[in-house]
């Protein structure tokens, strides 16, 4: 808020003469208009991008009717969604029900408070940042249970259930490794986070402490895509088992609200990685932190989080569904185990005399590890590449007919 | 330890094993069609309409008794003596005028059971697949005809070339007589 | 939910203190994962199956009462009907039993023909079956990449007989249609596509995942007397380590000409009969069935063609008698049980679907499961309800 | 062990209770007093020679006009041990037919003798579960007995067979489904 009244001042300079009332609700109102509409008009651009990716690993096509490729497909959806009747089933609980998506949605959004989006392009900057999107974003679990409980349908109960004991499970060890970063700056707030890692790529969390920073990025990330329900961990919506979960029974504009929510959530827990592990809004290269006057800074951290929510739906097409005892098990004996490790490791290493006084141990062990690692993923990449232009050149010309209907042509 | 290590180390590596192939996928050609607009050519074979010659059928009604799902209702009547005599285009003669001949195509299984024991070859399958409608009545094709152009002379009489009848007649007119 | 008020609830509570009332969960006639029109009726105790009882007959289309109102031709096209997954499969079944009853004797061509057809089907239904399963388990992507081959096959199958999923192919007799020009080396291509490409790839995208593994490996285990009791058969059975394949032991159409192995659970990563190991005898029987193919083609190259209406009765008029025949279906033994009064029509046509003898199992399985487990275990036995219901 | 010897056996062990059989056909069967179904059915499982641990298929079939009308029960079993196939047959008569079960002894007759009750009608005694299992539970009647005629309305809804709906379409009636009568008392009122 401060930031924003330091901008808008020196934008218009009159602005400081202006009633406190007026200075609040403008300085806090106006960044809170601009991130929702950016949260709420963003989830059409990624469903679309969803089912195009999901189409083209399945060799399909997806949507290709609305507009050109299809681009509109999911304004035409969403219109259809807002304008479908909203219809509330005998038996459930109304206030519950209509409550529960929009305390979703709350979860969803508030984080938005804390992401720096650059240097003062942040609508607050609280010391206790991290923690604040943690707690904040437990709240849309609250929703879940409420819609599953409100539903009046077995199915909801059960997805609500699971979706209770998957939160609090994996709240457990995305905490921990949160703090190893934490342990290394120092501090809560996602502003000093972000500027620990200043200097360019090298200077990523992601790359610090070789073996220990990646793997912890791992287990965050596995713990994100528990908290948000994606694939492998969606069990709390399996379609082929509990038919939509603790959404069976929604329908229309509440219906969309869910679905606004988890693409929303996917943003948030990519932009706090990439905040935690990937320098956020620094740009790999520090030359390319400001080209000509426009500060790029909004850019990087966009161009992160969303590369890290194309993972997210890599892996979704990728992978069958995990069970509950699995996810559990994942939570418990893998993530818990493992995070507990990364922390005593790295406090170690922080207070280590020898690495506390300067030892370059990303010099020499990090770096020659990272660059082993970052070759292997190459050599794969070039592989597979080269294997594809071969496949493409099979499918095109299938060594004569392959298939009744071009004998028939 | 060993097998938790075992176990964790293969989770995380046919993970990545798996979005490999994804990721191959990702840039190869896509197999489907966009239907309406691009379609598949249809093998010459395909069973999809039954469509039935009405000036061939000489009334037999093997077809009528072949069908297992009894889609196909003829009706027939003796054909007057002083008419003008009548033949088929494969050389059978006509003795039976054929007041009615429907296909009930929504009662239709498609197993091609009725066109084999033709002996005109007059009925059989079409290509053609594209026929939904929004009224079940308008699947029913009556293929009597009130003003038929029958053959006036024997083909048989004709030139030689034209003795060999039409084994299985090559994409046919494919609009319903009736409905 | 117990609309109970919140005093008779809590004078329901038992001495523990906790409220652990059992909650029926009806899963189907609708619903994602049962693969049809299958009911489901679950006792659950939160995520625990303490029973499961399954209603079947919502496809009942009474198969056995219109095989006694048709002739000998007209049954084939509602054999087709029952496992519309692998109509194939029905039609040579029945074709099988009539001839067996009328004397019947094919020529070799039309036996290979009919090998040809019927292992290009087991593909087909395989793909699906593996497909639908990975599906049921939450990876969408193996079911598109299995479902595009499947279309390949399709095709050839519309290619020669002119429909894609009820062929009314095999005739009593012979076979409805011949072999296209250039069949040969069309379905060469597909199975060179299919043995190198599609086929690695699915072990590696889903078979072999930790996931996929570690979420059926130990689920659903069939020991060997239960299956056997049971009478499950084909996949399922060798899933539970039985070598049994009727292409082997009872050979028929020339099965004892080729070369192939009979695929068997291994057991690999738990218990021996488990969902895995069904599941894995499918996906290997895909590339067995292609050994077939390739030899059948082989052989097709070779053989002289003959007329394939050549034996196709007239009338199809068997002898008075009763005859009961078995095949192996791309689902296990389908075995028909013909009496045959010397008319048209026969007189009683009784199936043994292999579906329905794998469902009655279900049951048996599913108890002490989690609910996720039973999705599994129904994908694992890969029922088709065409066929329970016929 | 060919047909000849299981029969053998079968008489050996049972005499004058195995009553029937037919050997030399393309499928053997020796008939079965219908007392002795369940006894024999276990013989055939446990005796290690016979060994007819598999129970392919249950049939019921209806004969009305054999003299006396009866009808069969075909049992027709495998061993997986002997690779041998045999059937059993229990001839029963139509006016209240009833076997005793062999659920024990093969799991599988369970669902198999539930089928033949909803089709046939034929009691299994003993059995556990006697339901319908194909046909709704409000069926009255038994289809697959050669008496059987069709109803014309079950619960409400049109059953005509086949050859009345031709009729139909000869006199150009519509087909199928007519049209939907949307009159207050047809419709479906959920109450409040």
């Amino acid at each position: 808020m401060d930031a924003t009244y330091a901008f808008l001042v020196g934008l218009v300079p009159e602005i400081a003469g202006w009633p406190a009332w007026a200075i609040v609700l403008l300085s806090a109102g106006l960044p809170a208009l601009v991130l929702f509409h950016f949260m709420a008009l963003t989830p059409l651009v990624y469903v679309y991008g969803e089912r195009k990716i999901a189409a083209f690993m399945q060799d399909r096509l997806g949507p290709m009717r609305v507009g050109p490729y299809g681009v509109l497909q999911t304004i035409a959806d969403a219109i259809k969604l807002l304008f479908k009747e909203a219809i509330f089933p005998r038996g459930v609980d109304r206030k519950l029900f209509v409550t529960a998506p929009l305390l979703v949605n709350v979860g969803a959004f508030l984080p938005f408070v804390v992401i720096p989006w650059g240097a003062r392009l942040q609508p607050a900057d609280l010391n206790v940042g991290v923690f604040y999107v943690s707690a904040i974003s437990a709240i849309s679990t609250v929703g879940l249970i409420m819609a599953g409980w409100a539903s009046n349908n077995k199915y909801a109960l059960f997805g609500a259930m699971r979706s209770a004991a998957q939160i609090v499970s994996y709240e457990i060890p995305s905490l921990l490794i949160i703090l190893v970063p934490v342990m290394i700056v120092g501090s809560l707030s996602l502003q000093d986070l972000t500027l620990a890692q200043n200097g360019g790529l090298s200077y990523w969390f992601l790359f610090r402490y070789f073996p220990i920073m990646p793997i912890a990025f791992v287990c965050f990330f596995v713990a994100a895509l528990a908290e948000t329900n994606r694939a492998p961990f969606d069990i709390p919506e399996a379609e082929s088992e509990l038919v939509a979960g603790f959404h069976t029974e929604y329908s229309g504009f509440f219906f969309s609200l869910f679905f606004l929510a988890e693409y929303t959530e996917m943003f948030v827990v990519s932009a706090v990685m990439s905040v935690l592990f990937l320098g956020g809004y620094l740009a790999p290269l520090p030359a390319l932190q400001q080209i000509g006057p426009l500060p790029m800074g909004w850019f990087w951290l966009w161009f992160k989080a969303w590369s890290l929510v194309f993972v997210m739906m890599w892996l979704r097409w990728t992978l069958p569904r995990s069970r509950v005892d699995q996810l559990m098990y994942i939570a418990w004996k893998v993530l818990l185990p493992i995070a507990l490790v990364l922390v005593v490791l790295v406090g170690g290493l922080v207070l280590w005399p020898v690495t506390a006084n300067g030892f370059p141990w990303d010099r020499y062990v990090g770096w020659p590890l990272t660059l082993a690692l970052v070759g292997f993923l190459l050599v794969v990449m070039i592989r597979a590449l080269r294997w594809n232009r071969r496949r493409a050149g099979e499918l095109a010309y299938p060594g004569g007919a392959s298939t009744a209907g071009q004998v028939a042509r | 330890m060993t097998q938790w290590l075992k176990d964790v180390w293969f989770g995380f590596f046919t993970v990545l094993v798996g979005m490999r192939i994804t990721w191959r996928h990702l840039f190869t050609r896509s197999v489907t069609l966009q239907y309406p607009s691009v379609k598949w050519p249809l093998p010459p074979k395909s069973r999809m309409r039954l469509f039935m010659n009405y000036e061939d059928c000489i009334g037999c009604g093997q077809c009528v008794r072949a069908c297992p799902v009894a889609c196909i209702s003829l009706k027939t009547e003796k054909r007057p003596a002083d008419a003008p005599p009548i033949w088929a285009a494969s050389g059978q003669a006509i003795k039976l005028d054929v007041s009615v001949f429907d296909i009930d195509m929504s009662l239709c299984c498609y197993c091609n059971l009725c066109t084999y024991p033709c002996p005109t070859f007059c009925l059989y399958m079409t290509p053609d697949y594209e026929f939904a409608t929004g009224n079940l009545t308008e699947h029913l094709y009556r293929f009597a005809k009130k003003d038929a152009q029958f053959l006036m002379e024997d083909p048989k009489k004709r030139a030689a070339p034209a003795e060999a009848p039409p084994v299985a007649p090559q994409n046919p007119p494919a609009s319903p007589a009736g409905a | 939910m117990s609309a109970a008020s919140p005093a008779a609830r809590i004078a329901d509570w038992d001495q523990d203190g906790l409220d652990t009332d059992e909650m029926v969960v009806n899963m189907g006639p609708q619903h994602p994962a049962t693969h049809g029109v299958l009911r489901l009726e679950l006792r659950t105790d939160g995520e625990i199956v303490r029973a499961a009882r399954p209603h079947i007959g919502y496809l009942h289309r009474c198969f056995e009462k219109h095989a006694e109102n048709v002739d000998y031709p007209g049954v084939l096209p509602y054999a087709d009907r029952m496992d519309y997954v692998a109509a194939m499969g029905n039609t040579l079944g029945f074709a099988l039993t009539v001839e067996k009853l009328c004397g019947i004797e094919v020529s070799p061509y039309v036996q290979t023909i009919r090998v040809l057809m019927a292992e290009l089907q087991r593909i087909a239904s395989h793909a699906v079956a593996v497909g639908t399963y990975t599906m049921d388990i939450g990876a969408f992507t193996p079911f598109l990449h299995l479902l595009r081959d499947r279309e390949k096959i399709l095709d050839l199958f519309e290619w020669t007989c002119g429909a894609r999923l009820l062929y009314n192919y095999n005739w009593v007799g012979g076979v409805s249609h011949d072999l296209a020009e250039g069949f040969v080396r069309a379905t060469r291509d597909f199975l060179r596509e299919f043995d190198s490409v599609t086929f690695p790839e699915l072990l590696d995208l889903i078979i072999h995942n930790r996931i996929f593994v570690k979420r059926i490996a130990d689920v659903g285990v069939c020991p060997l007397e239960l299956a056997i009791s049971h009478d499950l058969t084909g996949p399922n059975l060798r899933g539970s380590g039985v070598a049994r394949d009727l292409r082997k032991d009872f050979p028929y159409s020339g099965y004892e000409s080729y070369a192939f192995d009979v695929c068997v659970g291994q057991g690999q990563y738990g218990p021996k009969g488990s969902c895995f190991d069904r599941n894995w005898v499918r996906v290997a029987e895909m590339r067995e069935s292609s050994k077939i193919v390739h030899q059948a083609l082989d052989r097709l190259e070779k053989l002289e063609k003959t007329d394939v209406h050549e034996k196709v009765p007239k009338r199809v008029k068997p002898p008075k008698g009763e005859v009961y025949c078995r095949s192996e279906a791309p689902r296990g033994q389908l075995g028909y049980y013909l009496v045959s009064d010397g008319n048209v029509n026969p007189y009683r046509v009784k199936v043994k679907s292999p579906c329905f003898t794998a469902m009655s199992v279900f049951h048996h399985l599913a108890k002490g499961m989690m609910i996720a487990d039973v999705i599994a275990l129904i994908g694992s036995l890969d029922i088709v309800l065409g066929e329970i219901d016929r | 062990m060919d047909a000849q010897a299981i029969h053998a056996a079968l008489v050996t062990r049972f005499g004058e209770r195995i009553t029937g059989s037919a050997l030399e056909a393309g499928s053997p069967f020796a008939i079965v007093a219908t007392d002795a179904i369940a006894e024999v059915a276990a013989f055939c499982k446990a005796d290690p020679a016979l060994a007819l641990d598999n129970l392919m298929c249950l049939s019921g079939v209806d004969y009305p006009k054999e003299t006396p009308p009866r009808m069969e029960v075909v049992y027709h079993l495998f061993s997986y041990r002997q690779l041998h196939t045999f059937a059993l047959k229990v001839q029963v008569p139509r006016e209240n037919p009833a076997v005793p079960t062999v659920e024990g002894v093969w799991g599988v007759a369970n669902w198999h003798e539930r089928e033949a009750w909803d089709l046939f009608g034929i009691v299994f005694t003993g059995h556990s579960d006697m339901r319908r299992i194909l046909l709704p539970d409000d069926w009255e009647g038994h289809p697959l007995r050669k008496d059987w005629q069709d109803p014309e309305y079950y619960n409400g809804l049109h059953v005509k067979p086949t050859p009345q709906m031709m009729e139909r379409v000869l006199t150009g009636e519509t087909l199928g489904v007519g049209p939907f009568d949307f009159t207050p008392e047809n419709r479906h009122v959920e109450e409040p």
